[in-house]
């Protein structure tokens, strides 16, 4: 099989060009999609009948919490690919991850602490979904760690990969030890983080929100790649082109 | 056509910012020695261990009788032995305990094989000794008693030479001309002069 | 208007998390432009320092 | 050549010298994981303060919670089965930091690497040492602690059996851990941040086991999953760590 295609494709000038002219045509349609996805939420949507207002949270946690997992499985699947195929772009698009990735699930745990409060009466409940997602915060916590801790960026890159690799496939073993767990533990009538009847109207925006979260994590992505390329790019011809000297 | 003994083609390694080895190329047939000079910090070592497949080269090839040697290194891996500045002893096992372990992963010895090769380097007399209390230049022996029992053809030795006596850097050159004679390969780096009796190939790498 | 600000009485959990979501995003905006910056530096002062390397 | 103090080799241990055939005497993965296991086993009875530091600290522990919560069995044994873990995990983490760091300073995990063996079946080896030498004397030692916080004595093979299946998963998913850390000064606390996530399954099933059999019910379930995930770790571990151990030596 000729792989020729394929390595002038992920060369990172190449991908480094594709990156930045990529990035308008996520970062416009993530921000639209976003900002109607808000008003879907916030205005249109009516409220639920048992949550009222408060489940109009669930716009921001949800796509949050599915920020976590899909940038996380980013990671791990790039970090896979980059470990078989000594691919640096691979590794950079890794590296590129756990930032976003981090500060999301950052934010799925305030939002599930916000919403819990007037739920449960409390700020923090030892519910599956947020005891999982503390989990894959000391995750990523320990895979920026290891990446930080060691000098050589080379080895850094590889390490860390191995590390991502190994978390995801820890992951849903994760999960389902915690689900599992919860309920042996779980008191009957205290009410899950779950998710609300939602009806049409309460429904599009929130599809509206992942999609654009998605859009938008892709165009961060993007502009992060473009910087971890540089700096893993030795050859000075094609970068003298792009940095302009 | 494909050639016996080890390639070389246009090797680039780089670790973090620095190039240390820029387009390194040779070839090592059989029974051919190599000597690898040059002063520290030149990436004598790193040479060393990219040849070996433990670093691996920005770009460039590396052939095991034409063959590419990363398409399968535990392969490769079995016909070479590389000795480090260090030998690898544990401090608290015995000399021979040492080499039974090192040897004995990759190798069936019998006793007899092993006493009379710790007579050879003469360390039939400590041999029951922990290692912790042996000198840098008895650990060296060590490492020779390893590599004339592992009998694979292709020797990787950095500074093979260092804290011996001159017995023992007669012994190391006597060694080495042995294996080169039955068609064996040597790569040794050292900035020293090898200890042999013919002139050898040499390759200088310069300040990185 | 006061009505929608006070979102059935859950304003106090509502917007907050709006807050940190959204100021998690705009963070994330400026964070990756500025990693940005910092390798396009760093490039030219490579560059710069050592240019003849291939 | 004929250096009279340098007497020629042996005719015995003068095969034909030839890299591309595997010579009659090579020693299979199997010889050279149970050299592995033996050398790690003997080297670890010269050092045996070593040995005994992680279980010294179990000890510790899990005297300190009747200290810290109430000399009363009755409340003791509510949490018995969690100090355990706790402690057991804690325990295991602690003897971690040897698993590798002596084979890596003194160039040992080099010549395994350029061994021509299966890394991953050395690394096995390595971790069956390591187990041998924490998870079991963990197993046997947690009974002791039980009965000192109060579980009844018809639930010691129950703790027995739940700690030596969970160690053995602990000891893998660690050995990660540890070959991930190789090469970083002052690992210890990344060490755990790395490891504990990972652990927080076995810390689950393993707890639950140990509280069924205190409470004198089937622990059956807990412990099949445990066995399970020991499993998982022994077909996956030793890869990812055989990898880690790899890139350490870049």
């Amino acid at each position: 099989m000729n792989w020729a295609w394929f390595h002038r494709l992920a060369s990172p000038p190449h991908i480094y060009r594709l990156a930045q002219q990529l990035t308008p045509w996520f970062a416009w349609p993530a921000a639209a999609l976003i900002l109607t996805a808000l008003y879907g939420g916030l205005v249109l949507a009516p409220p639920d009948y048992q949550q009222g207002d408060g489940f109009r949270i669930i716009y921001m946690h949800a796509p949050a919490a599915w920020m976590s997992l899909m940038v996380y499985t980013t990671m791990a699947v790039a970090a896979a690919v980059a470990l078989i195929w000594r691919m640096k772009v691979a590794h950079a698009v890794a590296a590129s991850c756990a930032p976003i990735g981090a500060s999301f699930t950052f934010a799925a745990l305030v939002t599930g602490s916000l919403w819990g409060e007037p739920m449960w009466g409390t700020w923090w409940e030892w519910d599956p979904r947020l005891t999982s997602e503390l989990i894959l915060l000391f995750l990523y916590l320990g895979y920026m760690g290891l990446r930080g801790a060691i000098d050589d960026p080379q080895r850094a890159d590889r390490t860390s990969a191995v590390l991502a690799v190994v978390g995801i496939v820890n992951v849903p073993i994760i999960h389902y030890s915690v689900t599992w767990w919860n309920s042996l533990h779980q008191a009957p009538s205290v009410m899950r983080l779950g998710k609300p009847q939602l009806s049409m109207p309460m429904l599009w925006p929130l599809l509206l929100m992942l999609l654009g979260f998605t859009l938008f994590f892709v165009a961060v992505l993007l502009v992060r790649l473009r910087g971890e390329i540089l700096v893993r790019e030795r050859s000075a011809s094609w970068i003298r082109e792009v940095v302009g000297t | 056509m494909p050639r016996e003994g080890l390639e070389v083609e246009n090797l680039h390694l780089w670790r973090g910012e620095r190039h240390v080895l820029r387009g390194i190329g040779f070839a090592l047939p059989r029974g051919g020695c190599l000597h690898v000079a040059g002063p520290n910090g030149s990436g004598k070592t790193s040479l060393l261990r990219t040849v070996c497949g433990l670093l691996y080269p920005e770009s460039g090839r590396l052939l095991w009788d034409g063959r590419d040697v990363h398409q399968d290194l535990p392969a490769f891996h079995s016909t070479l032995i590389y000795i480090g500045h260090e030998a690898p002893l544990k401090a608290d096992l015995s000399a021979r305990e040492n080499l039974r372990y090192w040897v004995g992963m990759r190798r069936r010895i019998g006793r007899g094989t092993l006493e009379a090769t710790l007579q050879r380097v003469g360390a039939a007399a400590w041999s029951e000794r922990p290692a912790r209390t042996l000198s840098a230049g008895q650990r060296r022996r060590i490492a020779l008693a390893a590599l004339s029992l592992l009998w694979v053809p292709l020797w990787l030795l950095d500074e093979p030479t260092t804290n011996l006596d001159t017995e023992g850097q007669q012994l190391v050159g006597t060694l080495i001309e042995e294996h080169i004679a039955r068609g064996g390969l040597v790569l040794a780096a050292t900035h020293h002069e090898l200890p042999l009796r013919r002139q050898v190939q040499r390759l200088e790498l310069m300040h990185g | 208007m006061k009505e929608f600000l006070d979102m059935g009485g859950y304003a106090a959990f509502l917007w907050p998390s709006y807050a940190v979501t959204l100021g998690v995003a705009i963070l994330n905006v400026v964070w990756a432009r500025r990693s940005l910056a910092r390798a396009t530096a760093s490039a030219r002062r490579r560059l710069a320092a050592g240019g003849a390397d291939s | 050549m004929d250096d009279p103090r340098t007497p020629a080799l042996p005719a015995a241990a003068a095969p034909a010298l030839s890299g591309a055939t595997t010579p009659h005497d090579a020693a299979s993965v199997l010889d050279a994981a149970l050299l592995v296991l033996e050398r790690d086993l003997t080297l670890a009875l010269r050092r045996r303060g070593q040995l005994v530091q992680p279980l010294a600290f179990f000890a510790i522990v899990t005297t300190l919670f009747p200290l810290a919560i109430s000399p009363e069995l009755a409340r003791l044994r509510e949490v018995a089965a969690g100090v355990l873990w706790v402690a057991a995990l804690l325990a295991s983490l602690l003897a971690l930091e040897f698993l590798f760091r002596d084979d890596a300073y003194d160039g040992t995990l080099e010549q395994y690497a350029l061994s021509g063996q299966p890394l991953t079946g050395l690394m096995f080896a390595k971790t069956a040492a390591h187990w041998l030498l924490t998870g079991l004397p963990l197993a046997l030692m947690a009974p002791l602690a039980a009965l000192s916080l109060g579980a009844p004595p018809g639930s010691v093979p129950g703790i027995v059996a739940s700690v030596a299946v969970g160690t053995v998963a602990l000891s893998l998913i660690g050995s990660i851990g540890a070959a991930l850390t190789l090469g970083i000064r002052r690992s210890g606390v990344l060490l755990a941040l790395l490891t504990l996530p990972l652990a927080l399954p076995v810390l689950i099933f393993g707890a639950r086991a140990s509280e069924l059999a205190i409470h004198g019910e089937s622990y059956l379930a807990p412990l099949e999953l445990l066995a399970a995930l020991a499993v998982l770790g022994i077909t996956l571990a030793p890869l990812a760590s055989a990898a880690a151990v790899r890139i350490s030596l870049e």
